[in-house]
Order: C-alpha cells, then sequence, then structure tokens
C-alpha cells in the first residue's frame, strides 16, 4: 500500500516534471536566439583544418572538451581493469567454438576493419571520426573474442595500460607542444591543423577500442579486497 | 610566463595521471610526489601572477568564447586553484605513506588521483557551461573508482549510490544547460550575463537554472539530497575521504555559486533563493544532529561535512537582491568558509584514518584514554576541530563572521540563528570525540605511533585552517582583484 | 616599529610558547618542563611589570592589524588592561610553583601544563585586547584551553562537568558573538576607549544599544557566573586544586567581569550606560547574585563547592561595584578584581592542601586541621577573614570603598546588601575556622602523606604563605603608590576624566 | 512545430521515464538502463531544441557525441561496479546493508 503511493507520488513528481520541461521547452522555442553560432562557426571553418563542421568542433574548436572526454574514458578503463583479475583478462567460459560464430566472423571482422578505417577517413568531410571508428573497431574485437580467438594482449601489463593511455598522451602531448610555443594551450599552429587532427584521431580510435574493449572483457572478478579501515577488530 | 604556467597547470596533472598509469605504486608514488611538487609551485606561481597583474580569460586552442571554450583565470579561481594544490597535495603525500603498496589494485590509486586533481582544475577555471559538466565527470567518476578501489560489498554499495547520484545530477546539470543553449545560443556564463543586463529575461530559463542548480546541489550533497555522502566519505580510504570532502564537493558547488552570482539576479526569485536557504539550514541542523549520533569515527567526520555544505548555501539568499556591501560579506564569508572546511576537513580525515590506524578500531568509544598518549593526530584532529565548530581565530570563524555581518546587513536575522545553533551543534558532535579521547580507561595500553610523516601533514593543514582566521583580510584582498574582461592573452 | 608596539605581543608570546614547547617535550621531562614552565612565568612577570611601569607614566603599547575587511585585531595595553594582566601573570608564576608539586607523579602532566600555559596566554590576551572583537577571540580560546583542565581527571564526574562547562560557555560565546556582531553592523568596529563611545548617541539607535547590552551581559556573564548562569562553576570543582584555583578564581570567572568592565566602561561608557538605564537593573541582578551565592554556600558540605559558591558571590562584587554611578563606589569594584582573586586563590590553594596532604575534601573532616597543619590554616584564615570583610585586610578595602562609593551616589541599599553578605560570609567560613582550631582531630586523616620537615611539601607550602601575606599587605599598604587600590583609582581617574 | 522541436519534447518526455525509472526501479541495472533513457532524452532536447530554429548546428551535435561518450564511460564503470558488487554480496539492489559474502555465480 505505501509502496504503491509512494510510487504513485513519483509518478505523479515525474509527469509534473516532464509538463514542466516541456512548457519551458516550449516558451524557448518561441523566442528569438540572441546569438547564431553556426553562422560564426562557418566564418571560422577554414582555420578548423578539416572541412566537416562537427569534427572541427570535436577537435579543434573545443579540442579541450575532447580531451578531458577521454581522460573520463580512460578513468572508466582504469576502474574495470582495477577490479579485474589481475594476471588475465582471459574468461575461458567465455570463449565459445560456436561454429555459426566463426564462420560470421570470417566475413565480418575484415569488414568491420575496413569500416573503422572508413569512418575515421570520413570524419574530415562527412559524419564520422575518431569515436564512429572507435566503436566498430571495439566491436570487432568483442565479435572476436566471443569467437574463441584469444587476445593475449588484453591483460593489465604494461601493454594494455599503454594502449589505453596512447591517444590520450598523443593527445596531451600535441596540446603541450603548442603552449611551448608560445600559443595558447591546444592550440595547434593553422599550417599543421590538419595533419595533428588526423594523427589524434588515428591514435584516438585505437585508445577508445582500446578502452571499450578492456571494459568488455575484463569479465572475471578479482576476489581480493581491502579490509575496511579499522573494520577488522 | 602566465601562458607558460597556465600550459603546466593544464598540463601537469593529466600528464602525471598518463605516467603514473605505466608504472606500480611504489614507483608511482615517486613520480607523484615530484608531480605534487611541480603543480605546488605552477598554483602559487600563478596565484602570485594574478595577485601582481589581475585576472584574466584564457582562450583554450586559441579560440575564444562563444566558438572556443574560455577558462576564466580570476583571483577567485587561482585561490581555489591554490587551495586544491595544497590540500590535494597534502592528501597526496599522505596517501603515498598510508596506503599498502603491495595490494596489486593500489596502482590505479595514483591515475585515479590525478584524473581528480585535473577535473577540479578545469571546474575553478572553468567558464564553459558545458565544459563545466566534463570536468564535473572526470571529477565523479574518479572519485567513483577511488572510493570503490579493492574495496568489500559495502564500499561498492556506497559507491554505486555515490555514482547514482553523481550521474543523475550531471544529467540534471546538462539538461539545464540543453536549455541555456537553446535560448541563449552560447555556452560561456559570461556571454549569457552578458546578454541578460539589457535585455528581459526571456521566459523559460527559470527552468533551465533551476535544473542546473538542483543538479549541483544532488552533487554537492546539499539536504535532503545529502543521503549518498556519509556511507561514501565514510567508508573509503582515508586520503580518499579527505579528498572527497574538501575539494570535490565543493566543484559542484562552486559552480552553483558561480551561476547564481552571474544569473541569480535576473532569473532567479526571492522564494528560490530562501528556499535553498532553508535547505541549507536544516542540513546544517540535520547533519549535525547525525554526526551527533553516529557509532563510528569517519562517519561523524561525514556528516560534518553535510553539516558545514549547508552553510555554503546561505549564499544564495545573502546575495539576492541585497546591497553591493552585504554581497560581497556574503561572498567573502562563503569564500572563506570553502577554504577553511576543505583545510580543516582534509586535516580531521587525514587525522582520523591515523588515529584508526592506532587503536586499531573506527568505533568513536575506541579513542578512550588516548589523549594520554599525545598523539599528534588527537591534536590535529581538535585543532581541525575548532575550525570546524567555528571559534576563533580559525577561518570558520572568519567565515561565520562575515555571513554574520551579511545577515545583520540584509536584515534577514533569521541566518542569524541558523549560524550561531551551527556553531553549537558543531560543537555538541565534536566535544563529543575529545569527551571520549579523555576518558580515563584501564584497558587502552595499547597504541601504535603512526609514522611522523603521517602524523605532520594532518596538524600542518589543521594549523593552516587556524590560522586562515588571522590571515583572512590578506586572503580576500587576493580575490578582490581587478578584472580585465579582455580576451585571450 | 618600536619595541613598545610589540611588548603586548611578547607578554601573550611567553604563555603561548612555553605551551607549544610543552606540549613536544615528553612526559618524561620533569625538570626541563618546569624549568620552561618556572622561566616564562618569570619572563612574563618581568614584561608585565615594564609595562605597568610604561603605562602609569603614559607610555602606549599597542598593535594592530586588520584581520578581516572593516575588523581590526588589536592589542593594546591601558590602566584598565594592566590591572589584569598583572594579576594573572603574578597569580600564573604562583600557581605554576603549586601546580608542580601538586601534579608530581600523576598521569599526563605534559597535557595539563600545555593546556595551563594556553589558558594564561588567552587570559593575557583578553587582558590587553583592544576592542570587543579581539575579546571575544581570546575568550572563546579561554573556553577551549579550560576544558582539556576541567576534564583532566578523565573520571566520569570530571567529564559531566566538563560537559556542563562547554555548554554554558559556548552558548554565552554563541550570544556574545551575536552581540559583537550587530554591534559591529550597527556601528563600525569600536575600540576600548576610556570613557565609551555612546555618550552622544542616536537617539534612534538606543532601543538596539539596550537589546545589545543585554546580550552582551548575556553572554559574558555566563563566565562571570551571574545568577542564574553560574551552574556550571560548583561542578566545575572537580578540576585539580590548581586549575580551581588559578582558573575560577582568576582566569575564567575573572575574564567575564572584565569584560563586562569593559563593555560598561570602554564601550558604553560610564554616563551612556547610566543615561540608557541600564547600570540600575545590572546592579540588582549583582546585589541578588552576592546574596544569593553566600545563601547556597551555607549549605555545602564540600570544601570547594562551598569556595565555589563563595566565587559566584565575590565576583558580583565587582560587577556591583561598577554598576554603583561614580567614581568612589567603581574603585571598589575595579580593586575587588584583584582581591578577591588574591584571596581567593589562598583558599583554594590551601584546599589543595588539606586534599592532597591529608586527603580531606569535605568540611566535616576537618576537625583540628589547624594543628596538623598551623602554616597552611594560618594562611586560610586570613583568606577567611578577608573575604568576610574584617580590617585591614584586602576585603575589608573593598568593601569599605564600595560602600563610601554607594552612600556617594544615594544608592542605600548596597549597604545593606554589603553587610548582609558579610553576616553570610562570616556564617560559612567560621564554622570552618572553628573545626580547623578548636575541634579535637578525629582519630586518623582520610589519606595522610608525609612530605619530611614541612607540613605538606615545600612546593605546595609556600604559594599560600605568600598569597596571604599579599592579601595583609594589599589591605595594610593601600594608599601606596602601585597598590592595587591605588591602580583602581588611576583606571577610574581615566574612565570618568575623558 | 517543427521536427526537431518535436524531438526535444520527445526528449523531454523520455527524461521524465528515465527519471521514473531511476527513481522507483530497485534493481541495479534497471536503474542503470533508465539513466541511459533519461540521458538521450537530455542530448534529444540538447540537439532538437536549438535546430528548432537556427537550423543544423554543429555544436550541439558534437556536444552530445562527447556527452555520449561521457555517458558510455559511466555506463562502463557502473556495470563494472555492479557486478563486482554482486559477486562480492550476491545482491542486485541497494535496498539491503550486504551482510553475507557468499556471492554470486559470475
Amino acid at each position: 500500500m505505501i509502496q504503491a503511493l509512494r510510487i504513485s507520488a513519483i509518478a505523479i513528481a515525474c509527469l509534473m516534471f516532464v509538463a514542466g520541461l516541456a512548457a519551458s521547452i516550449w516558451a524557448i522555442a518561441g523566442n528569438p536566439l540572441p546569438e547564431s553560432l553556426p553562422q560564426l562557426l562557418s566564418e571560422n571553418m577554414s582555420r578548423s583544418g578539416v572541412e566537416h563542421p562537427v569534427t572541427a568542433v570535436l577537435l579543434n574548436f573545443r579540442s579541450y572538451d575532447t580531451l578531458l572526454e577521454i581522460g573520463v574514458l580512460v578513468i572508466a578503463g582504469i576502474a574495470g581493469i582495477s577490479m579485474a583479475k589481475t594476471t588475465s583478462l582471459e574468461d575461458p567460459e567465455l570463449r565459445t567454438s560456436d561454429s555459426l560464430l566463426y564462420a560470421l566472423q570470417r566475413w565480418f571482422v575484415p569488414l568491420m576493419l575496413v569500416l573503422a578505417g572508413y569512418l575515421l577517413w570520413a570524419g574530415a568531410d562527412r559524419p564520422g571520426g575518431a569515436f564512429q571508428a572507435g566503436a566498430v573497431l571495439a566491436a570487432t574485437g568483442v565479435l572476436m573474442r566471443l569467437g574463441g580467438i584469444p587476445m593475449e594482449f588484453i591483460r593489465p601489463g604494461l601493454l594494455l595500460r599503454l594502449g589505453l593511455a596512447l591517444g590520450f598522451t598523443v593527445f596531451l602531448l600535441v596540446a603541450l607542444a603548442s603552449a611551448i610555443g608560445g600559443d595558447a594551450f591546444l592550440a595547434y599552429p593553422p599550417a599543421m591543423a590538419k595533419t595533428l587532427i588526423v594523427v589524434i584521431e588515428s591514435v584516438l580510435t585505437l585508445s577508445i577500442a582500446m578502452v571499450l574493449l578492456a571494459l568488455f572483457v575484463s569479465a572475471p572478478v578479482n576476489d581480493a579486497e581491502d579490509p575496511e579501515e579499522g573494520g577488522s577488530s | 610566463m602566465t601562458l607558460w604556467l597556465m600550459a603546466g597547470l593544464l598540463f601537469t596533472p593529466l600528464a602525471w595521471a598518463v605516467l603514473t598509469l605505466l608504472t606500480d605504486f611504489s614507483r608511482g608514488r615517486l613520480v607523484s610526489w615530484a608531480g605534487i611538487l611541480v603543480q605546488v609551485l605552477v598554483s602559487l606561481g600563478l596565484w602570485l601572477a594574478v595577485a601582481r597583474d589581475g585576472g584574466f580569460y584564457y582562450g583554450l586552442g586559441g579560440w575564444d568564447a562563444p566558438l572556443g571554450i574560455e577558462l576564466r583565470v580570476d583571483g577567485l579561481a587561482v585561490t581555489f586553484v591554490l587551495l586544491t594544490a595544497v590540500v590535494a597535495g597534502a592528501c597526496g603525500l599522505h596517501a603515498g605513506a598510508y596506503i599498502d603498496p603491495d595490494k596489486p589494485w593500489h596502482r590505479y590509486f595514483w591515475p585515479l588521483f590525478w584524473f581528480l586533481w585535473s577535473g577540479l582544475n578545469a571546474v575553478w577555471l572553468g567558464g564553459d557551461l558545458f565544459n563545466l559538466y566534463v570536468g564535473l565527470e572526470l571529477i565523479s567518476l574518479s572519485a567513483v573508482g577511488l572510493v570503490a578501489l579493492g574495496g568489500q560489498a559495502g564500499a561498492l554499495r556506497a559507491s554505486l549510490r555515490y555514482l547514482l547520484a553523481a550521474l543523475l545530477g550531471s544529467l540534471a546539470y546538462l539538461l539545464g544547460v540543453a536549455l541555456i543553449y537553446g535560448q541563449f545560443g552560447t555556452l560561456s556564463i559570461a556571454g549569457v550575463a552578458t546578454w541578460l543586463s539589457d535585455h528581459p529575461v526571456p521566459s523559460g530559463s527559470g527552468m533551465a537554472l533551476a535544473l542546473m542548480i538542483a543538479g549541483l546541489a544532488l552533487k554537492t550533497a546539499l539536504f535532503p539530497l545529502h543521503r549518498w555522502l556519509p556511507p561514501a566519505h565514510g567508508i573509503a580510504k582515508s586520503p580518499v575521504s579527505a579528498l572527497l570532502s574538501a575539494l570535490v564537493v565543493k566543484a559542484s558547488f562552486y559552480i552553483a555559486a558561480r551561476l547564481w552570482l552571474e544569473l541569480g539576479q535576473p532569473i532567479g526569485s526571492l522564494a528560490a533563493a530562501q528556499l535553498i536557504g532553508l535547505l541549507g539550514s536544516a542540513a546544517v541542523v540535520w547533519g549535525s544532529w547525525l554526526a551527533c549520533r553516529q557509532q563510528r569515527l569517519k562517519q561523524v567526520v561525514a556528516y560534518s561535512s553535510v553539516a558545514q555544505i549547508g552553510y555554503l548555501f546561505l549564499l544564495f539568499p545573502l546575495t539576492f537582491s541585497v546591497s553591493e556591501t552585504v554581497s560581497l560579506q556574503a561572498q567573502q564569508g562563503m569564500t572563506l568558509q570553502v577554504i577553511s572546511h576543505a583545510l580543516a576537513k582534509a586535516a580531521m580525515f587525514l587525522a582520523a584514518g591515523n588515529l584508526i590506524l592506532s587503536v586499531g578500531s573506527n568505533r568513536v568509544d575506541a579513542l578512550a584514554g588516548v589523549s594520554r598518549f599525545l598523539p599528534f593526530s588527537l591534536f590535529s584532529f581538535g585543532l581541525a576541530g575548532v575550525s570546524l565548530m567555528s571559534l576563533p581565530p580559525s577561518g570558520g570563524f572568519a567565515a561565520k563572521w562575515l555571513l554574520l555581518q551579511a545577515s545583520l546587513g540584509s536584515g534577514q536575522w533569521w541566518w542569524v540563528l541558523v549560524l550561531l545553533a551551527g556553531g553549537l551543534l558543531s560543537a555538541a558532535y565534536i566535544f563529543r570525540i575529545y569527551r571520549a579521547s579523555f576518558l580515563e580507561s584501564s584497558g587502552t595500553d595499547q597504541f601504535f605511533h603512526p609514522s611522523r610523516s603521517l602524523e605532520v601533514i594532518p596538524l600542518i593543514l589543521a594549523m593552516l585552517a587556524l590560522g586562515l582566521g588571522l590571515a583572512s583580510d590578506q586572503v580576500l584582498t587576493v580575490m578582490a582583484l581587478p578584472f580585465e574582461g579582455e580576451g585571450a592573452p | 616599529m618600536t619595541l613598545n608596539m610589540w611588548m603586548p605581543l611578547f607578554a601573550l608570546m611567553t604563555s603561548l610558547m612555553a605551551s607549544l614547547v610543552i606540549f613536544v617535550l615528553p612526559e618524561q621531562g620533569y625538570r626541563l618542563r618546569t624549568a620552561v614552565n618556572l622561566g616564562a612565568a618569570l619572563v612574563k612577570l618581568g614584561i608585565v611589570a615594564v609595562m605597568v611601569w610604561g603605562v602609569f607614566h603614559g607610555v602606549d603599547y599597542g598593535l594592530s592589524f586588520t584581520m578581516l575587511p572593516g575588523v581590526e585585531f588589536v592589542l593594546k595595553a591601558d590602566a584598565l588592561s594592566m590591572m589584569f594582566a598583572g594579576l594573572s601573570a603574578v597569580l600564573w608564576f604562583l600557581t605554576t610553583i603549586y601546580a608542580v608539586g601538586y601534579l608530581e607523579d600523576s598521569p599526563n602532566r605534559s597535557r595539563f601544563f600545555g593546556f595551563f600555559s594556553l589558558c594564561v596566554a588567552s587570559t593575557m590576551g583578553i587582558a590587553l585586547a583592544g576592542n570587543l572583537f579581539t575579546f571575544f577571540l581570546f575568550y572563546e580560546m579561554l573556553t577551549l584551553a579550560t576544558y582539556p583542565l576541567v576534564v583532566h581527571r578523565g573520571t566520569e564526574q570530571a567529564l559531566r562537568a566538563g560537559r556542563a562547562y562547554v555548554i554554558y560557555t559556548l552558548t554565552g560565546g554563541a550570544v556574545l558573538l551575536l552581540a559583537i556582531a550587530w554591534l559591529q553592523g550597527l556601528v563600525g568596529d569600536l575600540p576600548f576607549r576610556e570613557g565609551g563611545h555612546f555618550g552622544d548617541a542616536d537617539p534612534a539607535l538606543h532601543g538596539s544599544l539596550i537589546l545589545i547590552f543585554v546580550l552582551l551581559i548575556a553572554g559574558l556573564g555566563v563566565k562571570a557566573a551571574i545568577f542564574p548562569l553560574h551552574g556550571w562553576l560548583p561542578q566545575a570543582m572537580v578540576a585539580p586544586a590548581p586549575v580551581s584555583a588559578l582558573l575560577h578564581a582568576v582566569a575564567v570567572v575573572k575574564a567575564g567581569a572584565f569584560g563586562i568592565v569593559r563593555v560598561v566602561y570602554d564601550i558604553y561608557g560610564i554616563e551612556a550606560s547610566a543615561m540608557l538605564g541600564l547600570l540600575e537593573p545590572l546592579a540588582w541582578l549583582a546585589a541578588f547574585t552576592i546574596l544569593y551565592g553566600s545563601a547556597r554556600a551555607l549549605s555545602q558540605v564540600d570544601l570547594k563547592r562551598r569556595l565555589a559558591f563563595s566565587t559566584v558571590s565575590q565576583v558580583s562584587y565587582i560587577i556591583l561595584g561598577i554598576c554603583l554611578f561614580g567614581p568612589v563606589g567603581a574603585t571598589g569594584g575595579l580593586v575587588h578584581l584583584l582581591h578577591q582573586g588574591i584571596m581567593k586563590i589562598t583558599l583554594f590553594f590551601c584546599a589543595g592542601n588539606y586534599a592532597e596532604t591529608l586527603g580531606i575534601h569535605r568540611i566535616d573532616e576537618m576537625d583540628g586541621a589547624g594543628r596538623r597543619m598551623p602554616g597552611t590554616s594560618l594562611a586560610f584564615t586570613v583568606g577567611a577573614f578577608g573575604m568576610i570583610g574584617a580590617p585591614p585586610l584586602a576585603g575589608f578595602i573593598t568593601k569599605w570603598t564600595m560602600g563610601t562609593g554607594a552612600l556617594a551616589s544615594n544608592m542605600d541599599w548596597v549597604i545593606g546588601v554589603l553587610v548582609l553578605s558579610s553576616l553570610l560570609n562570616a556564617a560559612y567560613f567560621l564554622p570552618i575556622l572553628h573545626r580547623l582550631w578548636f575541634r579535637e582531630p578525629r582519630g586518623s586523616w582520610p589519606h595522610e602523606r608525609q612530605w619530611g620537615r614541612l607540613e605538606t611539601s615545600a612546593w605546595l607550602f609556600w604559594p599560600p604563605m605568600l598569597t596571604a601575606a599579599m592579601t595583609v599587605l594589599v589591605g595594610v599598604l593601600a594608599s601606596l603608590p602601585f597598590s592595587p587600590l591605588s591602580w583602581a583609582e588611576l583606571v577610574v581617574l581615566r574612565a570618568y576624566s575623558s | 512545430m517543427t521536427a526537431p522541436l518535436l524531438y526535444a519534447l520527445a526528449g523531454a518526455l523520455l527524461c521524465g521515464l528515465g527519471l521514473f525509472g531511476l527513481l522507483c526501479l530497485s534493481h541495479l541495472l534497471r536503474k542503470l538502463l533508465a539513466f541511459n533513457v533519461m540521458g538521450s532524452g537530455v542530448f534529444l532536447v540538447m540537439v532538437g531544441l536549438p535546430q528548432h530554429q537556427g537550423g543544423p548546428d554543429p555544436v550541439p551535435q558534437a556536444l552530445v557525441l562527447t556527452g555520449i561518450v561521457v555517458a558510455i564511460a559511466a555506463t562502463a564503470l557502473a556495470v563494472v561496479l555492479i557486478r563486482r558488487y554482486y559477486h562480492l554480496s550476491g545482491l542486485t539492489t541497494l535496498d539491503a546493508e550486504p551482510t553475507s559474502r557468499e556471492g554470486g555465480q559470475e
């Protein structure tokens, strides 16, 4: 009874929240927009080094966001591997010998690798980019993993950690290089913008794929634990 | 020079996060100590630079707002950057000696620690609504990771609660950001404020501000959204608890305060301001009351955070529709409260960790008779308690004094009662611990003295919190520096 | 940047530094600790003596810096502050000697002496504070530093007393803070100034000023143990004797009384206080407390509790004195600040000697103790007669001056209060003296210790003898320069002339 | 009423739904899914609202892309935590204090 009452109270509150939110959205939609960012954006596109505006925003105009966001991703990856068994991330139970899956994977893996490469390349002038490519690459890894292909490199050793950190490191070094050159942090020299963005995007793709894959495969949970401070006695 | 300092400030924590990810705990400790040194020096340098030349906007990537992300480097921001350097540096040094280097998962402590630090710096300096969101997430996720690191089911439960609360708070904030962008077409706080200063307030922006502040209040654990905080802060390792209580909750509060100070006057309402103040007062009373009833030492300290956070929210009513003087007093009081609470609470958690290490139990009654051993940690705990009780000459007292002046000056005498009652209530839980330590009982002859380096750090922090009151005027002068509104240098 | 500017800070720092050094010293470092303690006390005595001389000759000792926007931290020495500073410096020295003997072989001495010195530093700060804000700073510091001393024994009873003490004093502190903050918001930062600030206050402010005055007195009255805020004082007597002696005869209760004097003279000004009609109710309250404390003292069986209620009563003499609107009465009140301290500390030292040497805590155990401990009992007798007001001892000077002052300002009822209170004093002190000297000792003492040649340890024996001698001397030599009476006259002269 | 506005309104609805789920459901995975529903709602509002008047706007699209990655990271972290929590305590909700540690099957 109390439970039902509580749920209905929450439901009513949520409905009111939706109504209020919708009313605000409706009101805002009716107001004129004081500032047009897209216009400013298109004026500066030529200086960004890429043709596609979303990529330009992500990797040039608001690259600091992207840098921190990769940091967030790496944090998740770290937290993931910190809870995995320390010797290996391999879970024998997950390795199937399903023939269908095996066949599928023979067809799909090369295709997906190509697709990932394409997405990365496409990012310069049409929808696509490091995230999409990285996601596809990670999916490839998942598929391979499910299909039983051993992936020795995915263990919480130095290699995996290097992989996690690679994209982030390169991004950071580029940012630093521009600062050492006397410019603001993350300011690319206009002449090199294109090259730098491509380099960053490529390593980011790898790193993103690595983080996602590590999170997926860190299956066996570590049993070891810390006692709480002073909790034992 | 300033440019280099800025780059160093942004670069160091991120770079050290990567470096320490590649090493194990012991080597990571050495690397981190070097990093702490660098970061403290850079923060100090930036603080001095701003103290000399005034603040500026720093356009990241060479792009100014609204197209790019601008960092607002003013006196307040650099003061908090320096505070972070001091407190996080102390916690890092303490953690290096406190945390067991042999547990394999502890190697991940350092990367998470550095990511947390970089998130904090991003928030103090941030001037862009969305960038602040990313900074907040950086802080929340690394904080959750630190709480959960190697923990038992209890720690995981606490960190899951923490994570869910933090995520909900972030989403509410982000929804507000979406509405703001939909309305104003810009993400820069300064841009929105400038536009509002010479235009009528558009309808619908109230909801945006309300959503953002509600989300941030959840992340700051404002009563009645505080339930996630004590388990998480109480169960984490002491250096982590110290970081969380001292700095992490302040980050979301800082954003809420910045939003309120820039946008609150046009968009907010008197009722909202008073409501937030009321919730803050309830937090002071309820948090202190619960702190009195906790059996475990660190839970007492954690509930004390809930209460102390309540004071901060008095900023909202005390800056809404009041004279310039009162508003300034309230802002200064809030700033001092943030600084002194950060120092005192970090000292308290670190000292509590040492005490738990010494007596081998996390219960308050286990402290019976420890004052006989004259442990430094108890002394540090006591000194930090003076600041939390806001007794003179601590920074907490200076903050309370300014808030009292602001309340009296604006005729909102009801907050005076809250401030005074809050001081007495905090005395109740702090004296409870003093009392436990003075009790002479026969069975407490076992006492393990932790190493000196562990004991000195909380003592220094507590001394700083205590001495802050005497130097308040100097600190406040730097924060009131002129701000040159021109674009990137 | 002259030496004079730093003198108040030096006076403060001697005890503060001693306290810090003592905290760091190991528990076993008995000799070194004693040396540090006595050395610091002597240095401070010297500094204070120099400052007394200087203030008499009109030297300006003052140090100030801005602590918060609009708030100054001010240390400054005037005649009134030197009165209190001198008292605590002299008695700190004696009490330190006493405490070294008293606490011999007891645990936690490092902690004890550390906080003890901290208390004295706070008292010094209270004495030298140059405005209400600074006063409040040290006033609260005193609360904190005293707590560990009250609960020093760590028994349940001590902890209960400590709790009562903290609840009373911190609540009082909060009320005081409210009053100070309000006053600051109303008229800004006010330094203590002879003659006060509100002689020509805007009539529109009168209502607020009266309310603030009530709050100030309520906040300060807790430490001054004015009825009905005195409840903590008798309980706090569980503390070791030196603590009761210095802190509850001198530092804590006097801090409250001193604060009231400051508020009436140096913030409001005596004329303004009278004009606002604040003095008369305060005088009635003080008079009631005097009688109430004495009456309660009558029924106490524990020696220290009887002395505690006697303190409740005696401190209000000071307040009553300053409420007598006139220079002579004020002199009587102020001089009692010193006289009461000297007499009461004598009594507490003696009570401690009885407890430590013979194990006597209750009055009915004291039969015949005068024969076993003639020196201590002589000192006790001098102190008790002083309290009663027998000429030519210290208490007589107080009561005589106050009585003259009361007549001069047409408050004849005060004479009645003084007489009645003296009778009550006699009624609760004379039976003790009777037991000491004229009753046969019972078989054996509850818990006797032998110390060799003297009746008790030399550390314990000499301090009460000295203070008893002072009780006699300040009475007999009251008219000499630098005697408490002359100094109080100097203070009053400066307060009324400006 | 334009299509982007419709998206935004649908986003508002999703936000409400997600919020309801987050508050009412007790199974941790369901809570997490509710969080993602709410997140999607927020992203819809974010993309839809500015494009209602100004036409295609790459900035919110980029923001949403960043937001999605952050949400993925948070979701992944939560899943990892939930799994370990389940492994250690055998519980899938936060309603009760974990007492036993028999553990669930992994």
